[in-house]
């Protein structure tokens, strides 16, 4: 089960390019700096920093220094810090580099869905919407199937959705797929499936290779 | 100094019905103190705008136990049981705004700014009821100001003028707040001669603060210590 | 002349109150700070300061330390810079206590005009409308008649207006007056002119003590 | 520095016809030495939006000698008697906005923001044409968002990240400017290691700057010498 998540984490942390400013959500994206390698990426917390380094020693341990999971961090050299209405202006504004985020629900698309369950009590959304709207590249990073064993890769969302603009990319244990406006594209198969197999277990329609 | 009030003299401040700003998120850069004043006093029907509502027990969670809470407004309250419970029940209304809608909002209360255009939420619930409007072929919906009857916020330190400075990321929400209130109360952990705090590093200027109460808590090991 | 400027600064000094926060115009409005005797103000420059102190000497002066005028200031003990836009939150969002401005015409329930001639090149509003919606309350400092001699305080305005909000007082070398929802209230004689004399250079009605 | 150009290639960076957002206040925190670069060019058609033009023959009015601009949109132009003569010569357009609104119009073009009501201006002719709208009770108009092409900052420091301070009231308009356009250039008057500036100074983090131009003039007495 862990060794999913950090299968999934080290497949997005190849899609991250030096330099690049980027923002974790939390869960499997919150594992991804483990496995940059030499690459050096600046790490966006929208509580209002931008340079945010691995956890403290217990004695270095600030709680007015925090991630967004509201967990202690450290500052990597270079670091800056805003207020939360400065910190939205760079994630809304389109100047995060990229999201990776947990999902519920994905469509083919690539329409997310992140923040609410039908019927449920919704009473969280945090800075979602906020990263779906504005980040210039968004990657989910998700286990394949819900707890329920249903496939979050679906036709159309029954989840409510997060926003209309659409993730590029989503990472499972199984496979890596690309959204265009043609709908889902899988690009890589990660585990020892074959597509086919893959197919029974998505629920959405995609395309590979020359189909 | 001028703006100084003793923590007891706080809720003097305050009237039942009225809509508090707080700083904060999660427990960090939280006016952990006025929170005590708060949920120790009789006031009720009391409305917060904060981002969330700490945490069980603890920092704003503190009034959900004393039921002087009527309507929260904020981006997450999933990870406090207690506010889900008090919302089941119907003794809390909660009203649900993304956090960089909440912070711009908040801004603009304390910016002569009636409303404006956001990209996010656009084409989700939260957007429900909500103009929507184009702007050079992109989609925005309507958000507006939200001002306070009273804003808490939680500075580091205070100039004895009211120049406030945050700890790190206890930054927050904070420097917004203080704009955006009729009244303004920052909590501090130490007050220092005017002059002490550099032009360049005062995030808050002293003509947003009315008043300034010393922490009771005192910070060690990165956490303030029986709060 | 400058005696009648200074004449015009002292007395809105007056109005000042200590711990105040002011903006303060061009022209009068920048003699204040000499008559303020023993009351400590804090004066706000749009461009990004409040705590603006008196000109640098020479060897102090710094092209990026200027007040809105665009002269070399210095920074008084507690002074805090901003950018731009937080300055205009400050202003326009109504923290600033007090602005005291120029005005090229005023009409008799205070309305305002002072970036505009008619038929004239209208090529700079700066900060005026700004101060003129957001201030706490509003001082108009200026001569009593305009240098064509035509007096400055109206029944109706015919120079553009600075917006809707009115001033709440209008100090010349000759008189003080008050502006309420009736009308113009005359409330002190400075010179030696009767109130006769003052209503003939007058171009607005104005009522005086019980009459 | 990998953000370091020189500044005879930022040129390339301008086609004719862009909107170039120009930071300063005056000449305080003016990107002098890229100004020469545009006004030594045969650039054309440019559109500024920045406060004002500099002075005659200074800063931004250099830009009036050489005919490159088409345009110019700021609070405040009068005191450049080179600007109102180029629009009363129908040679340059103008179009005024006033200060806050003109910051607060960038701010919202670098925050995903399409537009917002103000106060300001209400009841004037600026506001001629604009949509009013009230909001409890009070009457706002509807700003739209101002973007730019290129944005050209000028910075006290940068370190080798990219991360800006700026020297007092030379901050001005650059902040917001630097978050508003598709590419940002920032003259700087000294580069420093990374880790030389601390986190709380930093005002422009280096997320929204592209390239660094070192200055070419040298502060002495207060003033740029040579500029």
């Amino acid at each position: 089960m862990g060794l999913e998540r950090i299968k999934i984490a080290k497949r997005v942390a190849e899609e991250l390019s030096d330099g690049e400013v980027i923002n974790l959500g939390v869960g499997i994206p919150t594992l991804i700096p483990d496995y940059l390698g030499d690459k050096k990426v600046y790490l966006q917390s929208e509580n209002g920093l931008l340079g945010m380094g691995p956890t403290p020693d217990d004695e270095d341990i600030n709680m007015d220094l925090i991630s967004a999971s509201k967990k202690p961090i450290t500052m990597d050299t270079g670091a800056s810090l805003f207020d939360s209405s400065d910190s939205f202006v760079m994630i809304r504004g389109g100047h995060v580099d990229l999201a990776v985020m947990g999902a519920l629900q994905i469509d083919q698309y690539g329409e997310i869905a992140n923040w609410a369950v039908p019927g449920k009590t919704i009473l969280g959304v945090g800075g979602a919407m906020d990263l779906v709207a504005g980040a210039k590249r968004i990657i989910i990073a998700s286990r394949h199937l819900a707890k329920d064993s249903s496939p979050k890769l679906v036709k159309e969302l029954t989840f409510p959705s997060s926003g209309v603009r659409k993730a590029d990319m989503l990472v499972t244990e199984h496979a890596v797929f690309k959204f265009t406006d043609n709908g889902t594209e899988l690009i890589e198969i990660l585990s020892d499936m074959s597509v086919e197999e893959l197919r029974k277990i998505t629920g959405a329609d995609f395309t590979y290779g020359d189909e | 100094m001028e703006k100084l009030i003793d923590r007891s003299d706080f809720l003097k401040l305050i009237d039942n019905g009225d809509t508090l700003l707080v700083g904060g998120f999660g427990l960090s850069g939280t006016p952990l103190t006025l929170i005590d004043e708060l949920a120790a006093s009789d006031k009720k029907d009391l409305t917060v705008v904060s981002n969330n509502l700490g945490e069980e027990g603890r920092g704003l969670g503190k009034l959900l136990l004393t039921g002087c809470l009527k309507k929260a407004k904020g981006s997450y309250f999933t990870t406090n049981r207690d506010a889900v419970q008090a919302w089941s029940d119907g003794k809390l209304e909660i009203e649900l705004v993304p956090q960089g809608t909440l912070a711009e909002a908040i801004r603009c209360g304390g910016a002569g700014i009636g409303g404006f255009y956001t990209k996010t939420a656009v084409g989700t619930k939260v957007a429900e009821g909500k103009e929507e409007r184009e702007f050079d072929g992109e989609t925005y919906i309507l958000e507006k100001a939200i001002k306070g009857d009273v804003s808490l916020v939680k500075a580091l330190k205070a100039d004895t003028l009211g120049n406030l400075v945050y700890d790190h990321t206890g930054r927050n929400f904070n420097k917004v707040i203080a704009t955006a209130g009729k009244i303004v109360i920052a909590e501090v952990d130490e007050i220092v001669e005017v002059g002490e705090l550099e032009p360049l590093e005062i995030v808050t200027p002293h003509v947003y603060v009315d008043y300034v109460v010393k922490n009771k808590y005192e910070k060690k090991g990165g956490k303030y210590i029986g709060s």
